[in-house]
């Protein structure tokens, strides 16, 4: 019979800040975009001012309603959506998101999504005046049918949205890859070869889960994108190759739950990581994670957790 | 009031008919603050690849006692497992979620339908209309006489039976319970004593038949929507509800929604 | 304390048998190649000659020896393996293998590999005299680093290897896809067009486990192959969208391990299906799906088994 | 003999010392027949999200009883979960698999050497080697006093303590249990007795420390290769050791391997 309020993170000596092509971090932990609305909805559980960032939901130019219901299907220790960025739009977001994060004292990357090359430009550049931290392009969305992953598995493609997108600001410039590609590398040197400061990874996996007594697929929109433990082998496997091919940081996502997870996907390159699925488990997962990275730091003689990164053994 | 993740212990946990249980868990400060129809978002322990926790209801609460208790059905993994855990055994609880019954201000007669396992859903409501001096009247549907395990507690409060039906016949009416809750509305009508609010939690077609005849005899339904979450507090939209106001979340925005909101599938 | 010895499938009156590409199946069970050895090993557990057919480990043409140790890491619901096709070469699977499955009365689909084009070419043609129903040219290993999966990304190298193996049998020919590609469709086309009887995915997801107290990969190639429930979204998505391009049958796997996860497959488009994980998990694991299998369409009035394939609503 | 997979039911599980338990199963068919070296590989209920089963060694048998004893060392997920398992519960052995341990005929006079854990796996062995009336010598070796918990059995069965050493010195000889080894091998020598036949079980290391002594000693020495194992029947090629005849599956075409034959990492 515990509750814990409004949990932050413990005190540590280790040094625990980072600096992900330009934005600056007070931990290494962020929240998955989509996963954690824009905070407000986990401030109960978590002091969101005291997270690495606050990576908010995608947000286009005008808002979509996504797709229909069920929009979620759980699978072995991993979950499946298909809310296909529902969102109200930028206006919305500038107007009750940020002014909230703003006032609370949250680091705030802003998810950009788009039907077309201009509307990702147009959604950065209505952002341009509000109180943003960075940006993270959303190029792999696998539950639109227009934008999203379409233009994320084509160097070409990534090229032509991440140079219009680098043109419209000067804030760092995240891009999120998918990973529902034969080369990663391909598309991370595309990223950072147009303009990109940091590259996150990976979206989900493209999946299905199927009902076999209605003979039904479980979602409405038959595909979705999975997420969850069940991802990170494949998720830590991407960051390792990206971080090989580019020089800009990575942020690592997929399937963390514990400052271990954290490590590991530093361990393979990533400079910051994301808890995204974690969130819905553990509503304090971020705190949790931040602890057990500086546990981690403490136990094994590591005093700034930049040593962590890319030091994998192989 | 602001949500808490609580870790709560089983109290008890015992099976009233066939895949039909009660778990009584004492979980004070959700206990203490919950309202009639708000639900929980529980992390049930050892199933490691079933990853999202499961919304319920809250049947009844004791706030002195920090308790409150869930009346749950047997339908898959996680119910199944829950019907391992002893007294004594820890779970977590998100709680208080979600919009509460708002019966109009002034409702003087209310009419309350629980199908099923939506039978617990409205019993705080009818807790609270009867401490409002509210005129009552409850409709229960189930499938069979034994799986009506909601009925002795509405006896008690009530004072007297609620109206039943049975989809097999073997108590009360025969049938689905919308024609007691038609006859209801009609003799209400008829004797000039209209219902002021009516509020239903079941079955979909349950409800959107009840929706439809409380709208066609003008009196205010409250629904209560279920869908399958993720995050359980309105940051996945996962749950989304179709209304006339567009896509709402079941989870805060709900579960109970004023009926001529839904647009029913 | 009850044990089962060699169990058999239960009678039913469901008509099970399925045809492959020309390839005659009892029912639609076979095992994943590499999970099942040669089938000997199981035989305790199962009478092989009652599945569907045995589908033998990856064989090369002079052998190889494999990656070194640890092979394989568990991770979340399932795991990760870097075998690396050990296997002695295609005269001693004909020694000692392919006579025993002959005189259990087996159904065989011999699983090829190899390094180059020619080396599958010489593969089945050392195996065109021996008791051999069909063959399934692997073209997706992640585990190998020439041939294997490098071969199957590219829909030019799948035309290549498919045709020349094609040209060297007049046997039913498989082609095992790799999952680790950004479209499914044009692999399976290209096998398609280049003379393939049936497509069978889905082989590993390419996957990394880390030892943060180590900083260590788990596995001592560093990546390997994620297989298990965890990957049954990603392998049933595959094998509906191989369903709506090519017309040739699909044996799906990937994370089945009961009847319910089999129907599944085939509801997605699948017209047999594969167990391999889940063998080393339950060891009776192929009976159980085909008994699981009898079982659904029992309970669903589904006469014949070619009735679930593609059966899904959406 | 065949592969069986036998459900078995828990009889006992107690804690003899920090993170060392002791598991005795009613498995009458692998009780009846596995032999010394053996092994089983089990499913531990209950933790759906670890999908691959652990390999145990059989310390001991009673085939008349239908048991048999695993000593387990809890060092990660699934021999944590085992110490949940109360007396009556329910767990699945695939066994017995294995090449088992083979004192070469004529043998007269052994060494046999269990470190940590690894004094479990010998155990059957000097039971056998006794029953044929070989002279025999035990060496244990243990990080501390408390994890010598074989010790009492050891000395039941030879009338006489096993020589014992502890790396911390809180028993027997201080140090590791390879000096031990030596001195008895050198003594052997020593009294024109040489042994014949030594067994090792233990961290690699140690096999690969006395493997050489023994080689040195010119005396014939087995070791049992750990190694991780998803299928445990010889199907997988997951657990291959490095051999002078190419990479061997510890599972089938070991555990036990004749120490001239390994190539150590
Ligand atoms: C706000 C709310 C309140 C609820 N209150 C109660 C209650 O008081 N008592 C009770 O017995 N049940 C209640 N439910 C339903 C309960 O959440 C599901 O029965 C439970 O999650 C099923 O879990 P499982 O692991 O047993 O089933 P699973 O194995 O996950 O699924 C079995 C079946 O249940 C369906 N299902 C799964 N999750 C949900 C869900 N969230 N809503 C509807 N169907 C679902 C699945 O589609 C599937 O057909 C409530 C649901 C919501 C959203
Ligand atoms: C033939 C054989 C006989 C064995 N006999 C015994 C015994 O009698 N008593 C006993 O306590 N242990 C024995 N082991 C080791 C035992 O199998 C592992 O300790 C167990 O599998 C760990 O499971 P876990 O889920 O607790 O650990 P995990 O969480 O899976 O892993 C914890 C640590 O143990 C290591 N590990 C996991 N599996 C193995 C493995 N198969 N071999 C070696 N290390 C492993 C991992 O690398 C990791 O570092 C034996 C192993 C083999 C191969
Ligand atoms: C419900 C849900 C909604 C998501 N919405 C978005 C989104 O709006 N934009 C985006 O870039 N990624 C979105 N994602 C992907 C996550 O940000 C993340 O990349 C992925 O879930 C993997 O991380 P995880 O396993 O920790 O959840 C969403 C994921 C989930 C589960
Ligand atoms: C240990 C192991 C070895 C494998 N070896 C081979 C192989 O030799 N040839 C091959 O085509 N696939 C091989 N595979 C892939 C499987 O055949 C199968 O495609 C994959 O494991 C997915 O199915 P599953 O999830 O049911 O295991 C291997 C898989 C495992 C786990
Ligand atoms: S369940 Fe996440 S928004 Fe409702
Ligand atoms: S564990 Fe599979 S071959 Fe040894």
């Amino acid at each position: 019979m515990t509750c814990n309020f409004q949990r932050k993170p413990r005190a540590t000596s280790v040094r625990m800040s980072v600096n992900v092509g330009g934005l600056e971090m007070k931990n290494p932990v962020t929240v998955a975009s989509g996963t954690f609305a824009a905070g407000r909805e986990y401030h109960d559980f978590v002091d969101v001012s005291t997270l690495g960032a606050v990576t908010t939901k995608g947000v286009s130019l005008h808002g979509w309603e996504g797709n229909a219901s069920p929009r979620i299907a759980e699978t072995p220790s991993g979950m499946l959506n298909s809310i296909g960025l529902q969102n109200p739009g930028v206006a919305h977001l500038k107007e009750h998101d940020l002014p909230w994060l703003s006032q609370v004292g949250a680091t705030v990357i802003a998810n950009v999504s788009g039907h077309s090359f201009d509307e990702y430009v147009a959604v950065i550049e209505a952002l341009e005046g509000a109180p943003v931290d960075a940006y993270e392009v959303n190029i792999s969305c696998p539950n639109v049918d227009a934008g999203g992953m379409t233009i994320g598995t084509d160097p070409k493609s990534v090229e032509a949205v991440v140079s219009r997108c680098r043109a419209a600001t000067k804030r760092p410039l995240i891009v999120k890859l998918t990973p529902n590609v034969t080369n990663i590398a391909e598309i991370a040197v595309a990223a950072e070869a147009s303009g990109a400061d940091a590259i996150s990874l990976i979206n989900t996996l493209l999946g299905m889960a199927i009902d076999a007594h209605t003979r039904k697929p479980l979602l409405a929109r038959v595909v979705g994108g999975l997420s969850g433990p069940c991802v990170k082998p494949v998720a830590l496997r991407l960051v390792w190759e990206c971080s090989k091919a580019v020089r800009v940081p990575l942020i690592g996502m997929g399937g963390i739950s514990t400052g271990t997870d954290a490590v590991e996907f530093m361990l393979a390159g990533a400079t910051a990581v994301s808890v995204g699925t974690a969130n819905f488990v553990n509503p304090a997962a971020t705190i949790d994670v931040i602890d057990g990275i500086a546990t981690y730091c403490e136990d094994n003689g590591v005093k700034d957790v930049t040593e962590l990164i890319g030091a994998l053994e192989c | 009031m602001a949500l808490v993740n609580e870790c709560a212990r089983v109290v008890s946990n015992e099976q009233l008919a066939a895949k039909l249980y009660l778990m009584r868990v004492e979980s004070p400060e959700i206990a203490r603050s919950i309202l009639p129809g708000q639900f929980v978002h529980m992390k049930i322990a050892g199933m490691d690849d079933h990853i999202l926790r499961r919304p319920f209801s809250v049947y009844a609460r004791n706030a002195e006692e920090g308790t409150f208790d869930v009346l749950y059905q047997v339908v898959g993994t996680g119910s199944a497992r829950m019907t391992d855990m002893a007294a004594g055994a820890n779970c977590e609880f998100i709680g208080p979620i979600g919009t509460p019954w708002q019966p109009p201000t002034g409702t003087h007669r209310a009419l309350v339908v629980g199908g099923g396992v939506g039978a617990a859903p409205v019993f705080m409501l009818c807790e609270h209309l009867l401490a409002s001096d509210v005129d009552l009247t409850v409709v229960l549907g189930a499938a069979t006489r034994d799986a009506l395990v909601c009925k002795s507690r509405y006896e008690a409060l009530l004072g007297h039976e609620p109206r039943c039906a049975t989809d097999d016949g073997t108590y009360g009416r025969a049938g689905f319970c919308t024609s007691l809750v038609e006859e209801a509305l009609e003799g209400a009508n008829a004797a000039g004593q209209p219902y002021d609010y009516v509020a239903v939690c079941g079955p979909e077609p349950l409800m959107r038949i009840v929706a439809r005849m409380a709208a066609d005899a003008n009196v205010h339904c409250q629904v209560s929507m279920e869908r399958r979450m993720a995050c359980g507090v309105g940051a996945c939209l996962s749950c989304v509800v179709e209304t006339v106001d567009g896509r709402r979340r079941s989870c805060v925005d709900g579960p109970v929604f004023d009926a001529r909101k839904v647009v029913w599938a």
